[in-house]
């Protein structure tokens, strides 16, 4: 019952009916189109704005807090990718590059499901460790290098860390623009405070809500222009982009519990455990592991996966850390 | 002088440009843009999806090279069109 | 004297000073310019911003107040190409097509001219239907189709409901990114409620005004401009581009207040009819009536019309309404 | 093979890249620009007033039938402005 | 017809299309673009930094005047590359 | 002692940090990039902003008293060319191009970091003549003028006023988008006052800080990628680039004193006069001065004395302004 009505009003948020605007938006070829520039703004807002935030909050907390639950979440991330591979490899039969790349945007993680599922968390007045942020940031990239490794035949051994490819993507993993926004602006929010965040609270955090608003309309738009590809990926990652995000949501639940999180904080571990990136992944992948059809992972993760856990994962997630912690 | 045209993938620009620098390439031109192909539509909105257009000047020897490299390295994997034309360039001797 | 006041305090805003630095901007040739990105961002917001304010009023005062002044709104929308046509025909002694295109746009409406009034009535502290976004989103399209249809020879039997450039008119009046924001906006906002209003409105509210007088700094750049135009289009359109909105205006502060509008309604009303679209309009009326010389229209209602209506015809609407009601 | 490029207002984008297709291009590569010509100045700033230029590459009887219907369909009512030159590609079968 | 391709500094574009006019130009084409050369990389980020690519169709005897008039005035001082080719246009009278 | 914290103060701000994340970024050759349209965007927002609430603050104050020290401020930036162009002639040995140049970037005016140092005094809780962004927006013009008249051999009597490049840096001088906004919105403030600051307050002021972040956040990597121009410019520039603001900030100060500014007003004077400009004069010296090398202006500029000042010279010039008011 409760269940039922946390999806609902998880489903009458801005965020989520601005999502399916875009879906509409797009499949009824209207003439709505962002500028590339605001994309990108939208991004780099967002990224600096829960970065800052998240700063802030590991600064309250005391990075004595932080670290364990933190390193956790990392790990967490490096490791989905070695289940995800061999299962895409043996049950879906996909080719090695293909494997690789899926693995590796799901074992990172998407920024915008973690901030609806903070906005849900609060709307239902759960609370969180806000320092969770820190998660995210650290979850981004570990995931991305184990991908493209095993991509490119690390099982095989057919891979080398010398490859100019590889430090393409090692590059991108570290120093792409995602993770250097979110860890930059989540240090220079830890060594501002709240002192810091006074002063730009008025940018990073009343227009927020707003922001993510307009930032999923133009995502719909993007998702509404795959749905096209859904046929073209095939039943098995249609299956695959649903499962995927409950049993990694389940184990990011399990850790979190585990590491002592609340169950605001599990529940967020296990949104971010369960979510698959489209900002940071797609980029660093494409350039390393070119024979993977972009397709295939951009599609899952964005048109399957992402509307899947903001509708039902999120409360899903959450109802089961409360099972677990009750 | 050869004008060299090389329509890709948003996120090649950086590698095409350590291409051209080392088939020969004294300077490049670059802009962003959208357009379709036989790999689909690639819409300019987000950069994952958007392509980008170079130009580059030179002499037809490093013309050569630089779409064979091309051709050898990444047509195969990415949405890609290359073509080359004649130009007349004031002080040829700079590319 | 009050009206005089009334207009004082309009000429005085923000909004206004903005838009004659625009102006000024542009007949200086001053080296400032928007780039395209701010301005679609701009549209973007206003529309998204306006509709889902309009769709949490639509809430609160409950479908059933509404549709009855949405109706008589649509309507008055689709008449006024049936007398702006013959006029501009007879008495312009303008093409076919010149006369279907100018009258689609003055059917239509300007968002920017509502919003200015709906900032007039706040300012003077007049109380008004705050649905009335809902008629600003349904007025937008059945003038485009009818002034599209006229332009096409209607009258004279020689337009069919196949050609494909009337397809592309009607695609563009009803799924233009104009409607479709204003409207999608509106429906999320009235599914949302007050709830979801206080999640966003540090976006959709509190920066809204400042937004507003940027965009107006670049509408005076466009019209600015355009006033070289002036001259080419003639005597006959500087009368029409100040009797249209006067004879337009007096018929929606009419139909309003008969409809059961308050004085701040039946303004609103007649803003927008008395009111010619700049950015619905344009697009869909190019791309079906070719044969139209834009510059008429868009000099018309931008450089003539719209700083008419904002600077005399909101406060002319708003005596005309509180002479009728009194 | 031929580059055909098109400059012209940029809400007949849509329209143009349609009558491509049905031409027989297989791809196209457009991006935004502005200018002035016979119908006086563009500015880029509004998409009403923008341009878009629109580049195509295809055999020269294709090219041929896309001059061909650029002149009888748009060219009268549009601002527009529209070229041919010789390119060599790559992997010409594939335009 | 000649096509004339201009790269040069964004801050110049005005000065430079009134050079085309002054030559005998009917109209011009441009955007915004980025790109390397002898003075350096140019980011479009920045107005201060960026480069625009103009593109002017005129009869050869326009041509020549252009591309002298820039190697006088403007290539000495300022980071360009000017560049002429054949094309074949419809309505040849309007340029 | 006090000297120390009030630098660290200043530190640890957003802004600040967001500077050096942004010099990060550029060094480290990560891929962030903003798009040329948010650039231009941010650059109108805070001219727009710093303008209009300058201009409230010039109604509130009065004309009366805003006019002295404001042509005061104009005058020496007028001067500062005069003695800044011969010492980089016979000190640094550059060319007439090149020393008109730098004196017209020295003798102009850094909006940022006038913001910087409102900041600063915000954060410190010193007072100041609100009004004083009236200085700013006048010592902008005068500057460019005289250096570039020094520039093109005025001292030798080579020059003349029919130039037609001359013509070109008066107007861009004059008119330019920097000026432009700034002078329009303070006219715009002045005309508004405290009414139409309430209306706007939303956008001009709520956010203001964070977007000011935002903004460092790429003048930082516009800095980090001059960088390597350091050398180039070599020892005697850096030198300037640091002296320079001293003695110009010194000048600021006492003559703040002098004409009756307040500690917090004759700080600002000294920013103003300390700080090099590299958004209006960079375009104006380019094209009436093409001889100049730019790298020498915007790396002096932007990579030492911008920095520079926002760290130690604020601070630094506070602390003269309390010595000589004491
Ligand atoms: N025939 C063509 N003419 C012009 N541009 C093309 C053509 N085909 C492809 N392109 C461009 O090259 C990109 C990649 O092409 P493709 O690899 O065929 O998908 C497309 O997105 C277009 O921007
Ligand atoms: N001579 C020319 N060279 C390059 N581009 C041109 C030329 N004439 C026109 N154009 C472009 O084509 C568009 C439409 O031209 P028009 O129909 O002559 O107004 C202009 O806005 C320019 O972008
Ligand atoms: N070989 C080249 N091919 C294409 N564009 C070039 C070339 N060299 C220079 N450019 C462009 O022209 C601009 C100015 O060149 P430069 O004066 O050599 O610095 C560069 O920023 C590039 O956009
Ligand atoms: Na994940
Ligand atoms: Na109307
Ligand atoms: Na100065």
């Amino acid at each position: 019952m409760e269940f039922i009505a946390a999806i609902q009003s998880n489903l009458l948020s801005p965020p989520v009916l601005f999502f399916v605007l875009g879906v509409f938006a797009a499949v009824s070829k209207s003439d709505l189109k962002f500028p590339e520039a605001l994309y990108s703004t939208l991004t780099i807002y967002l990224l600096t704005a829960i970065g800052f935030k998240g700063g802030v909050a590991i600064q309250e907390a005391g990075i004595g807090a932080v670290w364990l639950p933190a390193l956790a979440a990392m790990i967490l991330g490096g490791l989905i990718p070695l289940w995800t591979y061999p299962a895409l490899r043996k049950l879906g039969k996909l080719s090695m590059a293909d494997s690789g790349a899926i693995a590796a945007h799901y074992g990172s993680v998407s920024a915008v499901t973690f901030i609806a599922a903070t906005n849900f968390l609060k709307s239902i007045n759960q609370p969180y460790e806000s320092y969770a942020t820190a998660f995210l940031a650290v979850m981004e990239s570990p995931a991305i290098i184990v991908g493209v490794m095993l991509g490119k035949g690390a099982l095989s051994g057919k891979f080398s860390f010398s490859d100019q490819s590889m430090r393409h993507a090692l590059r991108d993993a570290v120093l792409g623009k995602g993770v250097l926004l979110l860890i930059g602006a989540m240090i220079i929010g830890t060594l501002c405070g709240k002192r810091g965040m006074d002063s730009v609270e008025g940018f990073f955090v009343t227009p927020f809500q707003g922001v993510l608003a307009l930032f999923l309309l133009e995502m719909g738009m993007v998702a509404g222009r795959r749905l096209g590809d859904l046929r073209k990926v095939g039943v098995f990652l249609l299956i695959f982009g649903i499962t995927a995000p409950i049993v990694h949501g389940s184990a990011g639940v399990l850790l979190g519990t585990w590491v002592g999180l609340s169950v605001g904080g599990a529940t967020l571990l296990g949104v971010l455990a369960g979510s698959a990136s489209y900002i940071a992944a797609p980029a660093a992948v494409r350039l390393s592991l070119p024979e993977a059809n972009p397709t295939y992972s951009l599609t899952a993760a964005l048109a399957i996966t992402f509307p899947f856990n903001i509708t039902a994962g999120i409360p899903l997630f959450f109802e089961m850390a409360k099972l677990l912690q009750s | 002088m050869k004008l060299v045209t090389i329509v890709c993938e948003a996120i090649l620009e950086e590698r095409v440009v350590e291409l051209l620098r080392e088939a020969g390439a004294h300077g490049h031109t670059a802009f962003p843009v959208h357009g379709s192909g036989g790999q689909g539509e690639r819409h300019a909105d987000i950069s994952e999806t958007a392509n980008v257009q170079l130009q580059v000047i030179v002499k037809p020897a490093v013309a050569e090279t630089v779409l064979a490299r091309l051709q050898g390295e990444l047509f195969q994997q990415y949405a890609m069109v290359a073509y080359e034309s004649d130009v007349r360039v004031l002080r040829p001797d700079k590319f």
